[in-house]
């Protein structure tokens, strides 16, 4: 099994990598050219942060600790990896990333006018509250889970060998890390409010260059956060594990990419029918929203389910992207239409798609396994909106309420890079007719790391 | 006729615009330039070491307008552009010669 | 195996970050800054329509359909992958992302001027009437392999023991991949015609570091493609599979760097002699030429000559892409001169440099194995330029006399991003100096999504 | 163990990426928009350049040439690769890419002012007789190695069973790469001297997201560094060393991204105290430096050690960048500050905070190892100071009085992008308001390639 | 002496410069602008919203000219820069006073 | 009132603000431009083929005096931007008949 360990190895650098830069880049780039900085700078602390605090105590609350009433465990049991074996550090890295990513996803939904402190104080709480009890619910054998005898599956169609009569599927997280993140974002918006201008200045990207090679690179990585996600049925490293790594990899590889680019493709028909042109923004939604809506099914279809949830996945989300202009929302960086919408787009149509010649082996409506899959995937989806709506709604009110979100209206119209970071992303007096600009720039007002030192002398 | 040139906060563009707009003003050559005055810029930090920026960004606009419209040009800018905060920016007229337009030849009051 | 197995996982997730978005951002770099997006959105989308497209038909003609007049294969055999286990999804993975980027590399010899839909058509017919078949003939036991016994190095050499006396070699792709993309880009240049103002404005690179991170990712990526393409003598997955990858795959590796690294230095050298200054877009373009040359060849040649493959696709090349300008086709990105002349110089030089010490095994002219070797790789060169001249020749025409290729002159010269897509890259009102400019971008006229909905009510 | 051959093939793709494009990113963007491409071409350079000689004399004169005094080994012996077994080409691959980065890092200390061909002239020498010795002498079985009987642990506390019985732990290169490329940084700009205006105009980044990138790809391939470094205490391929891969690898992964997540959020906080503000400039240092410093370490500390480390170098190194200003050296982009400084920080504080309970199997003074331990880690960084400043003074001064180093002032002023390539990075005539640009850029004067053409018809 | 601003459509500005050049203008100072007039910009889409960009972009070229010249020059600008369609832009004529050239302190018409 | 307008090579922009700060002018407009003139353009190089940069960076710096400061200024940006190279630029004067300071009304003499 080493080469399995390799690609686990592989999957979580490359889920790191979908963080920072990937949807730094995808961000930052849609973003306006005073706040890229800042918007980079959320995706890059939510790693930093959720890095080290994963560690502590996360991966005991989601996996290692002992369970509390099936929604967390014991943050305290295996607080900074006490006790456990270094066979599982490779499995800490992985799921850790999926934490970092989840946070980052957030930052979108609030940018161009959140305190860098706020947001510094979000991200330990928002994880801790609503990240790591949803992942052990749905992953750790917690609530949402079918191999919990007191879940909610098992309560609701019995319980026999060890997992529930029906089981909710969620091959990669589109509960845990698309829903969580997209309400997360919805939450927070209503609470933080829109930015000055919204719905009369445009505030398009600022950087489509950037947004492109995002998208890129978070498909790239995609293929660790999906494909790395197997979960083996015998478990052992033996034979059997082998041979189903060689072949179910192979489908949730190929489910990824077909729901991608049926999603891509789909937004562009959308754009092309509404507006008349398709755009690469457009484009590069596309590929996100396809991946999000794949990402908890990738392994319960076929490559017609794929190409179906890719194709509902782009048309849908390419339409709920507008809704923030009609009631006025300003969900700057479309992390509701994108995630929240393409989360459930993909869990809720396993219920149809499903089928029991995928690895996921489940038969859904469209394949005669009756109306239970459906409703078990429908019924999840709300639990964790629930859950993650309460727990982002309880730290936005904490920080609303002490440290408080928003910067000041000047600020906003300054640009937040200056005021929360006191730097300018571009300095291009450049390029044959433009190079004199640099000397426009300012001069060295005073040294204070100098100044400092003499004061110490 | 006359040049007016006005030079203005950014985020008062398009209110100036509107306004000329309405007055009946059909032309105009915009420019973002960057301006020195008693309104400071901010302060950017690197590597630890301070920078002032002593410029702040501005919209520069010109408008060759007929003798008769200057003083409702002017006013109107100056009325538009105001926030009463330091920076709002100025505006100057200065005489012009002769107007030709391009595309017709046309000259000065017909050019305009 | 599951460790070669895993190098599968990667390699075709690398190659597909090749064309999404390495390629989108080397070609994206060299355009103007009015066509950045739409050069982008041309790899993007040859990703999405592609990708589908091998699934449903792809895999079937080139390799797992019935055979037919050792052309292609039967499309219908495994269409939609009927009947392919999951074993093999992870190689129909891996052949996939070739074909994506086969036709994307196109794109580059046709930039600012194409309409996006001309581009939407071209991909899947081209794709269907050139690559496929190549591919079935070249590496799926067709007309160009070895391995038919009646092939054409069968039909010239003889046939003993299943393989042709003297064996025609492409690694990864010379003949399938470059000469066929290099054929389909002049043909389409000389259809479609020069840009408005060739040889007279520059048209140079907007962001050439753009395109230094593109050559970069493609140098990465490459690994995948190349160290990727390995065929196993066995093919049981024993014990000497395993050993054959453990050797083979290094000298790929070390192969395809050392030609690359050669090629940039070559190529920056003809610049200093010939221009006075070694340039960074000589340096992209000669990381390119060099992963070109070595992609049929790396698994043909030792250390040396790997080098002298470099060296002669670098210089070769950096002095190929002047030619457009002498002959006046608009070649805008050099398609024509990287590409084909590079995967020509690869594909001819193994019949001289390629020794029976190396993976391939086989003794070429410079090492005393006579003529043979290098007539077989020039006559397997000059059946896929034919072939792939008259099939784009064919769905050129096509397209030129129903949709039509170009856009209006007024569109290419406000820019093809403006027409084609209604987006502009950039929106820099930026840098201390220049922050003001996002103010004269424009408002907001109408939300048609809104007014849509509006009507709808 | 062909899965652990397959990390190795990633890995050592993983480091070749470091350099080309990560580095030259992360450095490019951090350099003015007038000298973002001559940055960016040290990188590329070093990788052409050395990516050939390691092939050459590099591997041989590291590894397998027969040992010189403990210094260095016979550079004949296995030059080309001659006699080297393909099994070993994968490690020369891994080995190549140290290398490369190892004189690319050099690069950021000289940006702006020096001569092209220098640069081409220095990689190789400097190469030679700073890299390929320092990496014999701690890899290779040298001076610096605990395997060596006549070595510096051996002779100091005798040697036992085949290694000294205490032990200098190096696992990734503190000494060999950042020490060695810091200790080269600081030679240069004392022997070259600072820029036209240091101190008195900014010269501040001129594209942060570049920046950005760059960091986040460096910390990706980064993995492939440090976990890719593992050495096998049996080495026969069995059992032993697939249990060792697959429990070591894990702790090295989180040990790396921990250190860097602390150190990231150092810096920030260093910065919010002194300056008020955390930057993106800031985030993106602390990654690379927490990297630094944890390269030496990463198998040697638990998950508190490695936090410690992260926030020890985050921290000394956010105050050792500003030291330049100070002190008057012209370190650009401070390679003194992160690298030295980062590299000494981790190979020093593995004295205090490594443990029995790590891979490295060593307690340190903080575990009641003895002073030994950290005795041997500073003697070794002086060995490898020493060595690294002299030799680069060599090479230094020979340039210096031979090609020179400097281009002129006026090429400094108006950019050596122009002076040295004759390019320009960017051509933004662009972004609705700014499209016309283009239209300033010139016309084309003659096609050389055109004009000697004809001159040989 | 006489100030001739010029604003023409970017694609123009190669022709101009050159037959400027063949008169014998030894100097200008250009910079790119946004021009607001009959000619419409064109329409962006975001996110399913439209924009329209009110602003065409324009070259700016000031010319310094002695009183002998002025005509000459405006007709040229005038000539070369036209397309006959909507766009083509202005050129306007103002008063100079006097004028220095830096390198030398030389002034008014030995200063141009 | 007068306007001067002031073209004159980039990296000396500091020091004539500079100078300018302490003669007590309070208020400039500055923008990035191109120059054309005696001094040549650099070359770049693009797939063997040369280009001729015609076109080189300057900044193009705007104030408006009173009557009397009119010489001083003048005086002060030229020496200050002098190096003796060819491409030091230009500093020219024309006549302003009103000014307004927009953030309070106030007119001509009192709005500088
Ligand atoms: N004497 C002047 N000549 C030209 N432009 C000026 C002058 N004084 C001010 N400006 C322009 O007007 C802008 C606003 O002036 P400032 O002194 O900052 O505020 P206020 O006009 O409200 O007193 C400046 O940024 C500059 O662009
Ligand atoms: N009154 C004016 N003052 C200054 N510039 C003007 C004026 N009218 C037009 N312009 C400039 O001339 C350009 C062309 O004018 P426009 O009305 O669009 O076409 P035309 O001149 O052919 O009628 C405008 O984009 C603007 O830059
Ligand atoms: N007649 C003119 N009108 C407007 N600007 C001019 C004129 N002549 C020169 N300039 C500006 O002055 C700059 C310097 O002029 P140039 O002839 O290159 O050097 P010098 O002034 O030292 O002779 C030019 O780049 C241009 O911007």
């Amino acid at each position: 099994m080493d080469g399995y360990y390799t690609w686990m190895l592989i999957s979580s650098s490359l889920v790191l990598m979908m963080t920072t830069p990937a949807l730094a880049l995808f961000y930052g780039g849609m973003s306006r050219s005073k706040s890229v900085l800042n918007m980079m700078m959320m995706s890059f602390t939510a790693m930093g942060v959720v890095g080290i605090v994963y560690v502590l105590w996360g991966w005991s609350m989601s996996y290692a600790g002992t369970d509390i009433g099936t929604l967390f465990a014991n943050p305290f049991t295996a607080f900074g990896l006490d006790g456990v074996d270094y066979e599982s550090y490779v499995f800490v890295a992985f799921q850790m990333t999926f934490a970092v990513i989840t946070a980052a996803l957030i930052s979108g939904a609030i940018a161009d006018r959140v305190k860098f402190s706020a947001w510094l104080l979000f991200v330990p709480l928002w994880i801790t509250l609503s990240y790591f009890p949803l992942s052990h619910m749905v992953w750790g054998g917690g609530f949402l889970s079918g191999l919990n005898p007191d879940g909610l599956a098992a309560r609701l169609y019995g319980f026999a060998d060890g997992i529930a009569n029906v089981v909710p599927q969620d091959y990669a997280g589109g509960t845990v890390v698309h829903i969580n993140a997209g309400v997360a974002g919805l939450v927070l918006v209503l609470l933080i409010g829109t930015r000055k201008g919204f719905g009369k200045e445009p505030m398009k990207p600022h950087n489509l260059t950037l947004t492109m090679i995002g998208a890129g690179l978070l498909w790239f990585g995609w293929f660790g956060f999906n494909v790395g996600s197997i979960v083996f049925v015998a478990g052992d490293g033996g034979e059997k594990d082998i041979a189903q790594f060689m072949t179910e990899t192979g489908v949730t590889w190929i489910n990824t990419t077909l729901a991608t680019c049926a999603a891509m493709l789909a937004w562009l028909l959308v754009e092309r029918i509404r507006d008349g042109k398709g755009t690469s923004l457009g484009a590069a939604s596309g590929v996100v929203a396809g991946l999000v809506a794949i990402t908890p099914s990738c392994g319960a279809v076929d490559v017609y389910g794929a190409l179906l949830i890719g194709v509902a996945a782009g048309a849908l989300c390419a339409y709920a992207v507008g809704l923030k202009y009609r009631f006025g929302y300003d969900d700057s960086l479309d992390v509701v239409g994108v995630h929240l919408v393409g989360g459930i787009v993909g869990t809720v149509l396993i219920g149809f798609v499903s089928t029991a010649s995928a690895p996921g082996g489940v038969d859904g409506l469209f394949y005669g396994g009756g109306i239970d899959p459906l409703v078990i995937q429908v019924l999840t989806a709300l639990v964790a909106i629930l859950w993650s709506g309460a727990a982002t709604l309880l730290v936005g009110l904490a920080i609303k309420y002490t440290l408080g979100w928003r910067i000041s209206e000047d600020a906003e119209v300054e640009g937040i890079d200056f005021s929360e970071h006191g730097e300018a992303a571009y300095d291009l007096g450049v390029s044959g007719a433009r190079r004199g600009a640099g000397a426009l720039v300012g001069s060295m007002a005073h040294d204070k790391s100098y100044s400092k030192e003499e004061a110490h002398a | 006729m006359k040049l007016i040139t006005a030079v203005i906060k950014p985020h008062k563009w398009d209110d100036v615009r509107e306004s000329l707009e309405t007055f009946g003003v059909t032309g105009m050559t915009v420019s973002e330039v960057s301006g020195y005055g008693r309104q400071k810029g901010h302060t950017e930090v690197y590597r630890g070491a301070e920078y002032d920026i002593a410029l702040v960004p501005k919209i520069r606009i010109e408008i060759v307008v007929d003798d008769a419209d200057v003083e409702d040009v002017v006013g109107i800018v100056a009325k538009t552009a105001q926030t009463g905060r330091i920076g709002d920016g100025k505006v100057w007229v200065s005489p012009v010669e002769s107007v030709v337009r391009v595309r017709t030849g046309e000259k000065d009051e017909a050019a305009i």
